[in-house]
């Protein structure tokens, strides 16, 4: 059943998985705990890289395990997005932990872990492959969520997180369910050609085991109305761990469901496309009104996020090819800006204290006008101005829905893109025009550096061998997922 | 006949002690009629062929989780004479949006032909009745090599909830002398002899734990 | 009268929304939240089996015990992330727990 | 001499960069980096003049690489958008003279600002690709944006929101419509857009989405009250930025649009164009006539003018598009001068109430001299380049539809009537107020800057060809297409009046 | 080039004044700009007799100005009679001016900018009269009303002067509304603007019909009723005359060359100048000579009881202005440009000699603070003396008189041969003779005559103005009185048509010039008499009862003050116009811009910030409603995709 090149089907799992094991071993037996923390990461930063030389080696699309796992180039893209995604916001983790004596060696593994489970999510072709990997990411989550025991705040998020992640996947495993017993398997390969019989397209338990499986991925994806905890969770958990669920399992969860949609129901793809267009508008109209009164920044983003989500499923609502790509482009651009961003606010510190409320920003290009470059940058990109990259982000979900013929989505769409620029600039505003205030403490480097190479991805992706590159390999990534279409 | 008797007997009980699970005010009442349902749901399983389900639902979430639950409770020092159940206000919204779904999943089951399609994908068939493989055996044959990697993918997750529920709750209290063999051994005159600046005015008591560490 | 899979699944229906009425129903607990969703994973699990008989497929009951496997994990996460709360909170009223909002 | 385009476009950018690698106290610095490079700009630019043939029709100096997917890197110039550039690297280097005195606080920051505008503003008027175009078109907003928010007047903030949330907008649209056209045509190639036929139907979307831009950009009434609190809150070379180039992006993005890829629309909807073209002209007008700041005045009369350049690119004759061109040109001038105009008291007396000055003359002749000028040349005097394409704007009008025509010439009434009462307010009368006793005539510097705008202004007044040559093959290109497009719509059109 | 020198010699005048007047003081300007004044007199009177004898005509190409499709506009010279007509009355005044301001501006520091706008002023005009295209003529049409805003602004610190300059400016951009949009109409019709192909191409319209502002009508009437709208703001004609009576808030050489002997003529010469269109406009025509004859009536009603001596003067060159345009409207162009000739001289006189006066006076303007003057300032007694002669038409029936007597009666007794309605316009004429007649003996005997009520000290120190200024009087009387006498006969006698050559057209049924030599004997007497009753009655008022006056305007005093406010003309416009237009303004600005526009866009700011407070109130922070959002997206989509949209929904 395993020989050789199953293994190397699986090698960044395996890479993940077996590195978790041994450097939680590595931290057990170290004595000191801040070297171990400190160590142990480092460690798992190389493992989450050579994760990411072993996905970007592979060739070819092949499946085992008959049919759960597969690897083609859409796994390659979204796995290498997510180990970059992972590695960066463990970069970042350092100083902050340290100061907050949370540097423990269990965290990087649990952050291994999570990747993992992401990993799997990405490589899922079966429905119990959809659930073994979003409860291994899943799991990790909630932990590091709550990571911060002594923080109340972080504790409830950790609850919140979990409580209505579990009630989420409660549904999403009843829809497997139903879907598991309409079509009598849960190989993505079988139901979709079950679901193609022509006696299925009235059955009724095909929608329903939809209907819960999507509002199970909705949830983890944050997209309205399964929206709720994102904010609690992001301000409540530890900066580096809210930038860590800001990208990188965003990216997943939508990697499963633009695998389950167009692998395994494409059959239903008319209902599935109601859905998502519901869930689109209104995650993209709730993002940017929510945004606007927020005043920690934290809660900002992540009201931030649940727009994007929300623009980024318009790609999917046009379902096809090149909406597929263009999810995967608008993911991989979100975030490295979601990095950069959060970084930023990883940087927003008085002394040995972090500050975490907008108005902490008054006037900061008046004492450090590099930073308020950068954050400004960002901000100006999330808003979708060009020639960041947000605004190729936005061009490149918008025109296959254009092509489809979404008109109302689009436009609502990007009115409400109008509306969310506005606390984005109110950001820069404050950052530019305000009076300031007390200034922040020295930058530190790898934060830093992860500010300001997210910044110059902004920035230098209008070139051609940079977002030329993304988009070529988004586009070689959308046709391994729908062949044909 | 017997077994629509005990179909209903299994169904109502299991309906009814979830019902009671979510209404009762007393957690600990909650946690054992949850256990009441499990047994119900066991027996479904029995009814429907699944036996080592059944036995693995009574072995493992009777005895292990349920029983973890009791822990957690019991150990809380949670005031229950505070915890009067309470619903939310307008419940009956609830309750009318949940009727709504419920109604509708009832619909679907009510639904003809709702598995028509579902004979084509059958991938590991249960054994026919006189092959004389039990279902235990039968899932073991393939548990172990086609779903091999679900199987090792839960290990992880299993895995995550240990590292999870340890370092979230696992807590060196700080002033608790712990013999530590090696560091007795290690010691010489660099780290037997300390030189200590004592501060004026005393040390502060670290404040006392009010609650009892967790299970680990 | 023979028990068919409808019967089943009404009964893993109930169970369903019973366990979803204990997850937003429910203000003073947090405990009862973590025994609902348990409710919900059994209701999983009895459509799983149900199915699985039902359609003469051993997958199902595979699928039901991962199910079971993750939904002890699960349960010992959450009941973990209880703990904290709890030791840092004082509290599991669920009322309580809204330091974040807005 | 083949990359001369992407050279000017580029080179300021190249300034900015030079800049920000100053330190932070190089003031003087960043301002002579600053002014040098726009002066090179304008001198490259002015190569570019040299060398167009203004004979043919085509896009000239075309540069094109692969750039995105289907995206091309490609730029050109017509008899269209040549001018255009040249305006924009004219005006940047009196941009920079203007701030600098009145600029003290971020000079660094306020050149790279600039210099990034250059860039983006002579990119919007090159670009051969729509999704270049647009790249530029709301890349620019993003420098204007700091420029009055970081070094703007009290309301600044209100101001520069009201700025890019409005153009932001309306920019949206267009971009959605820029995305149907590329799956309808296959591309986003200006020149292969432009033989595209889009069909009638789509073409009302179309040119809706792209109207919902440039009528915001323009400013066309009633979209239009972004400007007077832009203008008013903007420091005074970004009045002169505002008013000189941005507003032209929009009759630019027009002509260079709407017109030729969408005729049968435009032509359908052209009433409703000059219908909002004529209320800019009255409604701003008498608005004008009640402003008590100076700056706000001048951006009404802005709107007001721009009403003429709709009106004239929507009569979609060889005149009514000349004149447009001219018009929008001259106003390129003449509002910039104006602006400047008011920036100089400004940096003196730090208000733009009109009723803080009077009896200017008194102590400034040289300064009432110039805004005299500028004064009539705003109300369209003849010899004056403000005359030519109001001129010819109310002449295509005339054409089209005398109604529109007769309530557009009775703007010139208006339009003396603000503009006069303004000149009197401020530079007329007795030089009573106590702290204008002392205030300063022109300084060199300002002499330097108001006179090649002075020159251009008359000169272009008494010979207008070196414009309207360059503009008249492309245009009559432009009209022909469009009338070709029209079919039987162009036949009813001349036989409606008489012939 | 002679052509380009005379137009051209002012504005380099203009310009050296102008731009280096700082520097090279303002005695060199005046010299400067007064000598290239002169040298252009000259010149402009070798041309006239070239071309009005010589019967030479040129056009002359300058430069390429607007190029756009058909539409092919130059600077030209177009010379002909009319031009050189209007070369030397522009040219000899303007020059007579420059020379006269050299000692009436002398007290005044700003002369460089005053001899800069003179010269500015005059090169517009030249423009205007040697256009050989509607635009060019626009140009120096506008161009001579900016000279005129600066010049009646130039006091800029008078309030009232600002005022008055503004008022000019705006009220003739009103008739520039209207002769824009005849210039449209012409070039839509014709596809151009310049006269020699335009004139050409009219007949073809004659009769024809075209849409204008949604109704049918005659396009040569339309349009000539358009360009005559500008004429009429220009020539101060009634309904937009209110702007000349205040324009004599500039300095009195100003009024004299502007509001009086060149400018405001130019609505004249420009309807001579379209005489080809308008001859086939007779309904349009008819207008103008209505327009005409109500203007030189009302305009002599309302001089009789002014007090200011400008504005008395003023209101008499709006009236003659009326029997100018009398003149066009009945097809006599001859006569009218014949008035203007002759008008320019004794206007431009009686001004000039009304600045003598003032100068003496001390700025003192108001009659009523005169009288007596006359052994005081003889020479200038005896020039506007002159003046009014000329003006009121002093001469001999049959025999010989004075500059007007041969103009004016000549307009009278061509608009009996008109034969207006009721000979209306005859009546009317006949009746301002009378009353210019009354006017203008009436500001003799006030300022002249009788004893002095001004104060000691101005009235002994009168004396008598500078060389400078008394020679222009002296040469403006041999005009006033020798000009009718010299040129009648070509400008309006039997020479006429070889004089004029083709520059004014008459149609195949215009015989005016013709016919009023055959008017009955009465009606050519009937100025006369118009006149010496004026005479008589002027003599009573102010000589022989000085009572009277005081009497008569309180017997008829609603009549006295409708007279003496202008008919409330000012008072009716700021009534209906000017304080409309502000209000209107204002409430566009703070209701349409403010309250509505901005109000929808704050409103839907507010609006969304309303919805972002009830957003984010949702999120309550309790999990129960967390999930309770979650329940009802699920039975949201569910109950939807069951019952709505199975299969290819509404939201798509």
């Amino acid at each position: 059943m395993i020989n050789s090149a199953v293994l190397s089907v699986l090698l960044p799992e395996l890479i993940l998985a077996l590195g978790a094991i041994v450097l939680l071993m590595i931290g057990v037996f170290t004595k000191n705990g801040e070297a171990a923390g400190r160590s142990v990461s480092w460690l798992a930063i190389m493992v989450l890289v050579l994760a990411g030389v072993a996905a970007f080696e592979q060739s070819g699309s092949t499946t085992v395990f008959g049919g759960a796992f597969i690897s083609d180039s859409f796994t390659r893209f979204l796995k290498i997005v997510i180990l970059i995604g992972g590695t960066l916001t463990l970069l970042m983790t350092f100083d902050n932990f340290g100061r907050a004596k949370l540097l423990v060696f269990e965290y990087p593994v649990l952050v291994l872990l999570a990747t993992l489970g992401m990993l799997m999510m990405v490589s899922a072709n079966d429905l119990i492959a959809l659930y073994i990997g979003l409860e291994l990411q899943s799991l990790a989550l909630y932990v590091i969520a709550a990571f911060n025991r002594d923080d109340v705040r972080s504790s409830e998020a950790g609850l919140k997180y979990f409580v209505l992640g579990a009630l989420s996947s409660g549904m999403l495993l009843y829809g497997a369910s139903i879907l598991y017993g309409v079509t009598g398997s849960t190989s993505y390969a079988n139901i979709a050609s079950a679901a193609s019989l022509p006696e299925m397209t009235t059955n009724i338990g095909l929608t329903f085991g939809l209907v819960f499986v999507l509002v199970g991925l909705a949830f983890k994806i944050a997209a309205v109305p399964f929206h709720m905890w994102t904010p609690d969770v992001y301000q409540g958990a530890p900066t580096p761990v809210t930038a860590f669920f800001a990208g990188a399992p965003k990216i997943a969860a939508m990697a499963l469901l633009l695998r389950f949609t167009q692998a395994a129901l494409p059959a239903v793809a008319p209902q599935w496309q109601q859905i998502v267009i519901f869930i689109s508008i209104a995650s993209m109209v709730l993002g940017a009104f929510a945004a606007i009164g927020q005043n920690n920044i934290k809660r900002l983003l992540a009201y931030s996020s649940i727009g994007h989500v929300g623009f980024a499923l318009v790609g999917l609502a046009a379902n096809s090819a090149e909406g597929t790509a263009g999810v995967l482009i608008y993911l991989a651009i979100y975030v490295a800006m979601t990095l950069g961003a959060f970084a930023c606010v990883l940087s927003m510190r008085r002394g040995d204290r972090y500050v975490e409320n907008i108005s902490d920003l008054a006037g900061l290009a008046r004492s450090d006008l590099t930073f308020a470059t950068i954050l400004a940058l960002l901000m100006f990109s999330f808003a979708g101005i060009p020639p960041l990259a947000g605004f190729w982000a936005k061009w490149y979900v918008f025109l296959p829905a254009i092509k489809a013929g979404l008109y109302p989505l689009s436009v609502i769409g990007m009115v409400s893109s109008v509306i969310s620029a506005y606390y984005y600039l109110r950001i820069v505003k404050i950052m530019f025009f305000d009076e300031p205030a007390e200034a922040f403490a020295p930058r530190e480097g790898r934060t830093f550096a992860v500010m300001a190479l997210s910044a110059a991805f902004t920035v230098i992706f209008v070139l051609p061998f940079v977002g030329g590159a993304v988009v070529d390999a988004a586009s070689a990534a959308a046709t391994a997922l729908v062949p044909g279409r | 006949m017997a077994s629509a008797l005990f179909f209903y007997l299994f169904a109502v009980l299991a309906v009814a002690s979830g019902a009671t699970v979510i209404l009762t005010r007393n957690p600990v009442h909650a946690v054992l009629f949850l256990i009441l349902a499990f047994f119900n749901a066991a027996g479904l399983f029995v009814l429907l062929n699944a036996e080592f389900l059944a036995m693995l639902l009574v072995i493992v979430y009777v005895g292990a989780v349920a029983v973890l639950f009791l822990f957690v409770v019991m150990m809380l020092d949670v005031d229950f004479a505070e915890l009067k159940a309470g619903f939310i206000k307008n419940a009956g919204v609830g309750a009318i949006v949940g009727g709504i779904v419920l109604m509708e999943i009832l619909a679907l089951v009510g639904y003809r032909g709702l598995t028509t399609a579902a004979s084509l994908n059958v991938a590991a068939p249960i054994p026919a009745a006189g092959s004389g493989i039990t279902n235990t055996q039968a899932l073991g044959e393939i548990l172990y090599t086609k779903y091999v990697y679900f199987f090792e993918a839960s290990g992880l997750i299993l895995f995550v909830a240990m590292i999870g529920a340890i370092v979230l709750t696992l807590k060196h209290r700080e002033g608790v002398k712990r013999q530590s063999i090696s560091a007795q051994v290690a010691r010489g005159p660099k780290t037997g002899l300390e030189i200590a600046k004592v501060p004026s005015g005393g040390f502060n008591i670290p404040p006392a734990v009010k609650h009892p560490e967790a299970a680990e | 009268m023979t028990i068919g899979l409808g019967h089943y699944l009404v009964v893993a229906a109930c169970l369903f929304t019973l366990g979803i009425f204990g997850i937003f129903l429910n203000r003073k607990n947090v405990i009862v939240i973590l025994l609902s969703i348990e409710l919900m994973l059994l209701a999983v699990n009895i459509n799983l089996v149900a199915f699985s008989h039902f359609n003469g497929d051993l997958v199902g009951q595979v699928f039901a015990l991962f199910v079971l496997t993750v939904a002890a994990a699960e349960s010992a996460i959450g009941l973990a992330i209880m703990v904290v709360y709890f030791r840092n909170r004082g509290s599991i009223a669920v009322e309580d727990i809204n330091m974040m909002k807005g | 001499m083949s990359n001369i385009l992407s050279v000017t476009i580029f080179l300021p950018l190249v300034g900015a960069l030079l800049i920000a690698g100053l330190n932070s106290e190089a003031k003087g610095n960043a301002r002579w980096i600053a002014l040098w490079t726009t002066l090179v700009t304008f001198a490259v630019s002015l190569l570019i003049w040299i060398n167009f043939d203004s004979s043919s029709s085509s896009f000239q100096f075309v540069e094109e690489y692969a750039w995105l997917g289907p995206l091309k890197y490609k730029m050109g110039v017509d008899g269209i958008s040549m001018l255009f550039v040249i305006l924009t690297t004219f005006l940047m280097p009196l941009c920079i003279l203007a701030s600098w005195q009145s600029i003290q606080l971020r000079v660094k920051e306020y050149m790279i600002a600039f210099l990034i505008l250059e860039t983006m503003m002579l990119g919007v008027f090159c670009a051969l690709d729509m999704v270049l175009f647009y790249l530029f078109f709301e890349g620019g907003l993003i420098p204007m944006f700091v420029i009055i928010g970081v070094w703007g007047g009290k309301r600044r903030v209100y101001a520069s929101f009201k700025f890019f949330l409005y153009t932001l907008l309306g920019s949206v649209l267009m971009l959605l419509a820029m995305m149907a056209m590329y799956w309808h045509a296959g591309t986003t190639d200006i020149p292969t857009l432009l033989q595209t036929k889009f069909p009638p139907e789509m073409q009302w979307w179309l040119w809706l989405a792209f109207f919902a831009s440039f009528a915001v950009k323009m400013p066309m009434w009633p979209v239009h009250t972004w400007l007077p609190d832009a203008h008013v809150e903007a420091p005074t070379a970004g009045s002169v930025i505002l008013a000189g180039i941005l507003l032209k992006m929009g009759g630019y993005g027009f002509l260079r649009f709407s017109l030729p890829m969408f005729p049968n629309a435009s032509a359908d909807l052209a009433p409703f164009v000059f219908t909002l073209s004529i209320v800019a002209i009255v409604y701003t007008s008498l608005v004008a006539l009640v402003q008590e700041d100076m700056k706000k005045l001048i951006a009404y009369s802005s709107v007001a003018h721009m009403g003429y350049v709709t009106m004239g690119i929507f009569s979609a004759t060889q005149q009514g598009v000349d004149g447009a061109i001219f018009q929008m040109l001259s106003h390129g001038l003449v509002s910039s001068a104006l602006f400047l105009c008011v920036g100089v008291i400004y940096d003196r007396m730090h208000t733009r109430e009109i009723a803080a000055y009077g009896g200017l003359v008194e102590r400034m002749p040289k300064y009432a001299v110039a805004f005299m000028i500028f004064t009539m040349a705003n109300i369209g005097l003849p010899g004056t380049s403000g005359f030519i394409g109001e001129f010819l704007t109310l002449l295509a009008a005339f054409r089209a539809n005398t109604l529109v025509a007769i309530i557009a010439t009775s703007g010139v009434i208006l339009s003396s009537a603000y503009a006069l009462y303004l000149y009197r307010r401020v530079i007329f009368g007795a030089l009573e107020k106590a702290n204008l006793k002392n205030i300063l005539d022109l300084s060199p510097r300002e002499v330097a800057i108001l006179t090649p705008l002075i020159l251009l202004t008359i000169f272009y007044g008494i010979y207008p060809s070196p414009v309207l040559d360059v503009t008249a093959t492309s245009v009559k290109n432009l009209v022909q297409n469009y009338q070709s497009a029209q079919g039987t719509a162009a036949a009813s059109l001349a036989t409606r009046g008489y012939q | 080039m002679i052509y380009a020198a005379i137009v051209f010699l002012p504005l380099a005048g203009a310009l050296i004044a102008g731009l280096f007047g700082r520097v090279i003081g303002p005695r060199p300007c005046e010299v400067i700009t007064t000598s290239f004044m002169m040298l252009a007199a000259v010149l402009s009177w070798i041309v006239f007799f070239q071309v009005g004898f010589g019967h030479e005509t040129h056009d002359i190409t300058l430069l390429r100005w607007i190029t756009s499709g058909e539409l092919d506009i130059s600077w030209a010279l177009k010379i002909d009679t009319l031009t050189s007509v209007m070369l030397i009355v522009v040219t000899t005044v303007s020059s007579l001016v420059h020379l006269y301001s050299m000692g009436y501006m002398h007290e005044d520091d700003s002369r460089p900018r005053f001899f800069a706008y003179l010269s500015l002023f005059t090169f517009a005009m030249l423009m205007l009269v040697t256009s050989n295209n509607l635009v060019q003529m626009f140009f120096g049409w506008e161009g001579v009303g900016l000279a005129s805003y600066l010049l009646i602004g130039f006091w800029y610190t008078k309030p009232s002067a600002c005022a008055a300059a503004i008022k000019a400016f705006v009220v003739n951009r009103v008739g520039d509304f209207g002769f824009s949009l005849g210039i449209f109409g012409l070039f839509f019709i014709f596809h151009t603007v310049n006269f020699d192909t335009l004139f050409a191409a009219v007949p073809t319209a004659v009769g024809k019909t075209f849409n204008f502002a949604g109704y049918d009508v005659d396009i040569l009437t339309t349009l000539s009723l358009l360009l005559f709208m500008g004429a009429m703001g220009k020539s101060a004609q009634f309904l937009l005359h209110t702007w000349l009576p205040d324009a004599m808030e500039g300095p009195t050489p100003v009024s004299a060359l502007i509001h009086a002997a060149t400018m405001v003529t130019a609505g004249v010469f420009m309807v001579a100048r379209l005489s080809p269109i308008f001859e086939y406009a007779p309904d349009a025509l008819a207008v103008v000579t209505l327009i005409g004859s109500i203007t030189a009536f009302f305009a002599a009603t309302v001089g009789l009881v002014q007090n200011d001596i400008k504005r008395v003067i003023a209101y008499s060159t709006c009236s003659q202005l009326g029997y100018m345009f009398v003149a066009c409207g009945i097809g006599a162009y001859g006569a009218g440009i014949f008035h203007l000739f002759t008008h320019a001289f004794f206007k431009a006189l009686l001004f000039l000699g009304a600045g003598s006066v003032i100068h003496a006076m001390h700025h003192e303007q108001d009659m009523r603070q005169m009288g007596g003057l006359r052994s005081k300032i003889p020479w200038t007694f005896a020039a506007m003396l002159v003046g009014t002669f000329a003006l009121t038409g002093v001469g001999i029936p049959h025999l010989t008189g004075f500059a007007g007597f041969y103009s004016k009666d000549a307009i009278i007794e061509a608009s009996y041969a008109a034969d207006t309605p009721h000979q209306y316009a005859f009546w009317m004429l006949v009746i301002a003779a009378l009353m210019t007649s009354f006017y203008s003996w009436r500001l003799i005997f006030l300022t002249f005559y009788g004893k002095t009520r001004a104060d000691h000290h101005t009235y002994d120190h009168a004396h008598e103005s500078p060389s400078t200024m008394m020679i222009p009087l002296a040469v403006l009387s041999i005009g006033a009185a020798f000009a009718g006498v010299i040129f009648a006969s070509y400008f309006i006698g039997h020479d006429e048509k070889a004089f004029w050559g083709a520059a004014l057209f008459t149609g195949e049924h215009n015989h005016i010039l013709h016919e009023m030599h055959g008017v009955p004997e009465w009606v050519s007497y009937s100025s006369f008499v118009a006149m010496l009753l004026g005479f008589a009655i002027a003599w009573v008022y102010y000589i022989g009862a000085p009572w009277l006056p005081e009497a008569t305007a309180r017997a008829f005093r609603p009549l006295y003050l409708f007279l003496l406010n202008k008919w409330y003309f000012d008072e009716l416009y700021n009534f209906i116009f000017v304080r409309p237009a502000f209000a209107i303004g204002r409430l566009l600005w703070k209701g349409g811009d403010g309250v509505i526009i901005d109000g929808a866009i704050d409103g839907t700011a507010e609006g969304v910030v309303r919805v972002t407070d009830r957003v984010v109130k949702l999120q309550t922070g309790y999990m129960y409603h967390y999930a309770f959002a979650m329940l009802i997206g699920v039975a949201a989509i569910l109950t939807w995709l069951t019952y709505n949209g199975l299969f290819g929904g509404v939201l798509k």
